[in-house]
């Protein structure tokens, strides 16, 4: 078998996730195994990225989703488990972030430019803009009007690749949802970390 | 449901089923249906038939019999 | 070694992937819906436990809000299922054994008993552990062969696959709830709630069955 | 098909009853007649029928339904010379309906049934190591072909006797009053079918004679070849009768030692296979 940059490559991801194996086959403690279980999840990320071409993007973002997915469920079952639910969170409580006109110039200024790049990075950026807003600036309206709009644009992409299915010949059409409806849920979905970080006692 | 309804829903039951699984076995001899088809037919009557048959003839229409209620 | 399962009876293509049905898939494509049927159809049982040192025994119940959330995480297994073992394509193959993965946590994550919870977290651990060679495994048949489709890659004159990936393949379906990885599985087994704890064992089966057809066919 | 299916359910019963026969004879009991499962079966359809309280019903009636369906379709496939690997499903399906049976009443012995049902998962390995064995040598899993394999190169049994061996495994797995029948041992009153009562068992020995059936059937089509009807039925009280000294000569394992045997076994199967492929 030839030796090539793609052998190499795969040599040391593997030798990372062996390493990552091995740790996780010494740790006892339960919420230590979990976090090294996320590490060891990111060879697997590495493998597809080391395919090298655009089809690799496409494939770890569905890896990465449902990574992410298991690794939400198990946190959950882990504080169900060991009974911490209902244990009060602090928000950010520094009196200059609050009151600084650049924790507004800051964000509007991401989020205009993440609307400009739209689709998936746009969305990215445009959602650090927000969660740096909402982080500063304690945020006490309705959470489920944000997770409405992260569900509705979803929809969207969902709905602009049925029509990349079943109808390319509208394919500008499809491709201006999907960007911005990927641009919407991403801003949307990763905000609400920022809302979550802090919620008044 | 009284039991004698039920009695009869086993009959008609098992009948249905036989009769699906001796046409289907039938046509598939007479080389009009494929015999996957046949399979699949028996695959959901022959269960039906059985447990069908033997619900019709296991129930009782009149009434039951004293229960033992022990010593 | 074309036709392990069969010759395929229909084809159904969403764009470039090709889900297909030979009778061996669509056999296990209907056992997982006439399974997914029992759980919508059927109220959990209520299981009788003996209290030992003593003549009495008494009957567990199960919330309704429980069983909702139960009952919903068991449908969602059972499509799951239906998905992988109708998928033509590698790479969904291992993104629907790891949304089972999933799903077999969340169908005991709800009991409220320590055992069942301890159980169900160390077993999602392994099947998190496990996505690490499935994923592993796609992405190398799709470097070495430049196709994810399981019919272009089975068709004579494909490059072949390598031995490494269907490994990693088998590794990590094992990884989901299959000898010797099951012993974190047979706790959750305590849990009451019959129709959705059987999707849990019959989940595993089906994706092993599944994947030794994929591995013969590659 | 109609003809084959209930043949194949008496013909199956009539060979478990053989089977408790041998058994008792090698343990100098008298022994029930071989026709007592036939007998057993239509007595327990006979029986006052209802589905406990306790039991999801939905689930306690369909396993019964499957259990005799499965059943069906593996012979359809056997009859049909379709795949190996769908009868092999169905086999490994078959431990979802023990599974089925167990939890679905709520009772706690044919919970336990139930359950180890599933933890003697390794069981399951020494089939494949058999398929995987075949599939070396005719290049196909569909029954007709390993047939005609036979046909030209002789039995599969004298070419791979260790794959022959490892489903000679599969099916005494599956054998009452075996050495791994821990799913229906004494201690948990039935195990899995201690709940099932009246036409449910009755619908569970259909299940159970058509089961035997189609696995001796498997069995010898894939091992042996081709071969009369009536040498295939002669075959088929063969390895009952071998069956049955194995079973009356091992004591029931514990469920612990026997995953331990099972897991060894599975083990030595895997090195086996693995030996074949890299000789091949």
């Amino acid at each position: 078998m030839a030796w090539n940059e793609y052998s190499f490559g795969l040599l040391v991801v593997f030798l990372a996730a062996l390493v990552g194996f091995l740790a996780l086959a010494r740790e006892r403690d339960d919420l230590h195994k979990l976090l090294l279980v996320d590490l060891v999840e990111v060879a697997s990320i590495a493998v597809i990225a080391l395919l090298g071409t655009d089809l690799a993007e496409a494939l770890i973002l569905p890896g990465l989703v449902v990574g992410i997915a298991e690794l939400l469920a198990l946190s959950q079952l882990f504080i169900a488990k060991e009974g911490i639910a209902g244990v009060p969170a602090r928000g950010l409580n520094i009196e200059v972030v609050q009151k600084s006109p650049a924790t507004v110039i800051i964000p509007g200024f991401l989020v205009v430019y993440g609307i400009i790049l739209s689709g998936f990075t746009g969305g990215g950026v445009a959602a650090l803009g927000l969660v740096f807003y909402f982080m500063s600036h304690r945020f006490l309206g309705d959470f489920h009007v944000l997770e409405l709009a992260s569900g509705i644009s979803w929809a969207l992409w969902v709905a602009a690749f049925f029509v990349f299915m079943f109808a390319p010949e509208f394919w500008f059409l499809a491709l201006m949802g999907a960007a911005v409806g990927i641009l919407l849920k991403v801003i949307t979905k990763i905000s609400l970390v920022g809302v979550m970080w802090g919620e008044p006692q | 449901m009284t039991p004698a309804t039920q009695k009869s829903r086993a009959l008609a039951i098992a009948v249905v089923s036989a009769l699906a699984g001796i046409t289907a076995t039938a046509l598939t001899l007479a080389g009009a249906l494929p015999p996957h088809a046949d399979a699949a037919v028996l695959v959901i009557a022959f269960p039906a038939f059985v447990l069908g048959l033997y619900l019709y003839w296991m129930a009782r229409e009149g009434e039951a019999d004293i229960p033992f209620v022990g010593y | 070694m074309n036709e392990i399962g069969g010759i395929p009876l229909f084809y159904l293509e969403f764009g470039d992937i090709v889900a297909y049905f030979s009778p061996f898939t669509l056999a296990l494509f209907l056992l997982a819906l006439v399974f997914s049927v029992f759980v919508i159809v059927s109220r959990p049982e209520r299981q009788i436990d003996i209290a030992f040192g003593a003549d009495a025994f008494f009957a567990k119940d199960i919330s309704l809000a429980e069983l909702r959330f139960r009952r919903f995480m068991a449908i969602a297994c059972g499509l799951a299922c239906m998905g992988a073992m109708v998928t033509g394509d590698v790479f969904d193959f291992t993104l629907f054994v790891s949304l089972v993965g999933i799903c077999n946590v969340g169908i005991v994550a709800a009991v409220k008993n320590h055992h069942v919870q301890d159980a169900a977290y160390q077993y999602g651990l392994v099947a998190l552990a496990g996505t690490v060679p499935l994923f592993s495994a796609a992405a190398i048949v799709v470097t070495t062969t430049g196709s994810l489709s399981m019919l272009e890659l089975a068709s004579p004159g494909a490059p072949a696959v390598p031995l490494i990936a269907r490994a990693l393949l088998v590794l990590g379906v094992m990884g989901e709830g299959m000898a010797p990885f099951y012993a974190a599985k047979a706790e959750m087994f305590r849990a009451p709630g019959a129709p959705y704890v059987i999707m849990c064992s019959l989940s595993s089966l089906l994706i092993f069955l599944r994947v030794t057809e994929v591995v013969l066919l590659l | 098909m109609i003809a084959e299916l209930l043949f194949g359910t008496f013909f199956g019963l009539l060979l478990l009853g053989i089977h408790r026969k041998v058994i008792a004879r090698i343990q100098r009991r008298p022994g029930p007649p071989v026709w007592q499962e036939i007998l057993h079966m239509l007595k327990f359809s006979f029986k006052t029928t209802w589905v406990p309280a306790t039991a999801s019903a939905a689930l306690f009636v369909g396993v019964v339904l499957v259990a005799i369906g499965i059943w069906t379709a593996a012979l359809a496939v056997v009859l049909s010379g379709g795949s190996l690997l769908i009868v092999f499903a169905v086999y490994m399906l078959h431990k979802i309906v023990e599974h089925g049976f167990g939890l679905s009443s709520g009772s706690p012995y044919g919970k336990f049934g139930g359950v180890r049902s599933v933890i003697s998962a390794a069981s399951e390995i020494p089939l494949f190591v058999s398929v995987a064995g075949i599939a070396l040598f005719t290049r196909s899993l569909i029954i007709s072909d390993i047939v005609a394999y036979q046909e030209v190169h002789g039995p599969l049994l004298l070419t791979v006797p260790l794959a022959g061996l490892a489903m000679y495994l599969v099916l005494l797995s599956k054998m009452p009053f075996g050495p791994f029948s821990i799913v229906e041992s004494k201690e948990l009153v039935s195990g899995y079918k201690t709940e099932h009562f009246g036409v449910w068992r009755a619908g569970l020995e259909v299940c159970n004679g058509l089961k035997t059936y189609v696995l001796l059937t498997t069995f010898l089509l894939v091992f042996v070849g081709t071969m009369p009807f009536l040498f295939l039925l002669v075959g088929m009280l063969v390895l009952v009768v071998s069956l049955s000294f194995v079973c009356a000569l091992c004591p029931m394992l514990s469920p612990y030692d026997s995953v331990t045997v099972q897991t060894i076994i599975a083990g030595l199967m895997l090195a086996y296979v693995s030996i074949l492929v890299v000789v091949s």
